[in-house]
């Protein structure tokens, strides 16, 4: 039987549009973070000897109520027709660039793909995944993208830092941006030829 | 070419996303390791793929006929004592794409890993929300969250409103621009007035009024027609004043 | 704890959109009317023994899951026009045609929109992206309405003339990334020499 302030905490996770972050709750409901660390816990405890159909879900830093992924069979027949495909492996594998190495210019995704990337981003960008967040203050102004947080909820992640294999694609991605960029044009016959 | 008599043909070159793709392709079927392969080998199934393809009058994308331009130099490089030792300062162009290739490689893992959540979550719902339940009109505001994009998907939208749902959505505003100026450059002579509403015609549906309407406001931007209101609701009446109409200019 | 209809049912009532019928539960479920109607019984006991936050309403359509009524004040403060992500599109059509427009009236407005803009007129005033400019001197002299510099900040664009033209505007409607890159650089003024 949840108390007051789980039942609270609950209302706000199911009325939500965006999760609710931890410190919000706080805000909303006039207690401590530990005090809604717990009562999250309980509705979780709650929900889950009830058998219900729902669950919390921690995303995109930080809470919503959604409903079990088991039963996607049933709901997805509510929303047939409008769902998105799923996203191809071009927009995978630019998603994937930009989210490791935001912000990125278009540049930047297509040397590491090593292809043109422009109808990948172009569906990432009306699809939310990625916006565009500034310019580049290097010649021609490139623009800047990064990814939004309706991303992270796509993909299920609480944060950046829950890409999958982080540590293994920042060593990596130290390879400086200048590294992959002469590798591009390097690529595309456009360096400049020093042993002639 | 290939020491075992296999042939590429199988493999269709649309299963790949981009030359990197390929060569990665070329190396797993081989079994080699990236990072200790014989360039001059993977170079070779490479040009010999690229060929085949082109044999069977396959289009093939100019990303990968770069990559076989760079290949083939490197090849020839290697056949080359002298280059090599002039390359020495500078980092070996085959270093290089095995670098790009094992991040390349890495980026294609992790798309595969999103792709699996992507499975997950797909099948997981949101309740809707409830605002519609607590405020009748919400005050949206965040700076930087919206983009001139928005602005113009609002004005796409705008047009499209008011057709009826399209089996497909097209991405077209209903009628074009030039279209109306078009009309409108053949209806209204110079220095000669019309209503708003003869333009259009009668009867017209939301979206011709809407695309004349931003035409009218289009060509009164650049001073070539002015437009005259005499109460509110009442008929435009547009009048011409340019003689040419250069949408282009 | 509840069985497996039950709960297939409970996930379309938490993720509809509008209320479910029980002649549309059956059909997606495959169950009765009567075991439909059962389930749901089941459903409101579950909720209702596990002090949950939301419960089963009954509307003219169907049914749907919701927050409970008494719990109003906290979901509320959700929605208190605080910040939130996005101006509504209403809102947006409308700073569109003023912005093309001005100054233009709120007839004009609704002209083009073909809808009461009232709202949409008061947000973006309260907000600070339009501005009174002066009366047109016309019969019954109605406000006219313009767009203001922080209008210019907030879509980042340096001054008015940096608004696409309306031509323009038809490709960028189909636009590509590349489409958005080019014209966005000419936007800003800048001449990319580096054509990547």
């Amino acid at each position: 039987m949840l108390d007051q302030l789980a039942r609270q905490i609950e209302a706000l996770l199911v009325a939500t549009e965006t999760p609710v972050t931890i410190s919000r709750i706080c805000e909303l409901t006039g207690c401590g973070t530990e005090s809604a660390e717990q009562a999250v816990e309980r509705i979780e405890a709650e929900l889950a000897s009830g058998g219900h159909a729902i669950v919390v879900a921690k995303l995109a830093g930080g809470y919503r109520i959604v409903t079990d992924p088991d039963l996607g069979f049933i709901v997805g027949q509510l929303f047939e027709g409008r769902r998105h495909s799923r996203l191809s492996r071009a927009s995978l594998e630019t998603l994937a660039v930009i989210a490791y190495r935001q912000p990125a210019t278009r540049a930047q995704v297509e040397a590491v793909r090593g292809v043109n990337s422009d109808s990948a981003m172009r569906t990432l960008l009306e699809r939310d995944l990625i916006i565009i967040t500034g310019r580049q203050e290097t010649p021609g102004r490139p623009l800047l993208y990064g990814t939004t947080s309706r991303f992270l909820e796509y993909f299920g992640l609480s944060n950046l830092e829950h890409l999958p294999r982080m540590d293994e694609m920042e060593n990596l991605l130290k390879l400086s941006v200048d590294d992959i960029e002469r590798m591009a044009s390097e690529l595309s016959g456009e360096e400049s030829d020093q042993s002639i | 070419m290939s020491a075992d008599g296999r042939t590429t043909c199988r493999i269709n070159i649309e299963d790949f996303e981009g030359p990197l793709d390929l060569l990665l392709f070329l190396i797993r079927r081989d079994e080699l390791d990236v990072t200790t392969i014989n360039v001059a080998e993977v170079a070779d199934q490479y040009l010999e793929y690229i060929r085949e393809t082109e044999e069977l009058n396959l289009d093939i994308a100019g990303e990968y006929l770069v990559m076989a331009a760079t290949l083939t130099r490197m090849k020839s490089r290697l056949l080359l004592p002298v280059e090599r030792a002039l390359m020495e300062d500078s980092e070996d162009p085959m270093q290089s794409l095995m670098r790009h290739l094992v991040l390349y490689k890495a980026f294609k893992e992790v798309a595969l890993e999103l792709r699996d959540s992507e499975s997950v979550w797909r099948e997981v719902f949101t309740p809707p929300g409830e605002r519609d339940r607590y405020e009748e009109e919400i005050v949206e505001f965040d700076p930087g969250q919206t983009s001139l994009m928005d602005l113009l998907l609002a004005l796409e939208n705008m047009t499209e409103k008011n057709a009826p749902p399209p089996q497909h959505r097209v991405r077209k505003p209903l009628l074009s621009l030039s279209e109306c100026v078009h009309t409108l450059n053949t209806l209204l002579p110079t220095g000669s007035t019309m209503g708003f509403s003869t333009a259009v015609g009668e009867h017209p549906d939301n979206a011709v009024v809407v695309s004349f309407f931003v035409a009218v406001l289009e060509l009164v931007k650049r001073g070539w027609l002015s437009t005259e209101q005499s109460y509110p609701f009442s008929d435009i009446i547009m009048k011409r004043k340019e003689k040419r109409w250069e949408m282009n200019a």
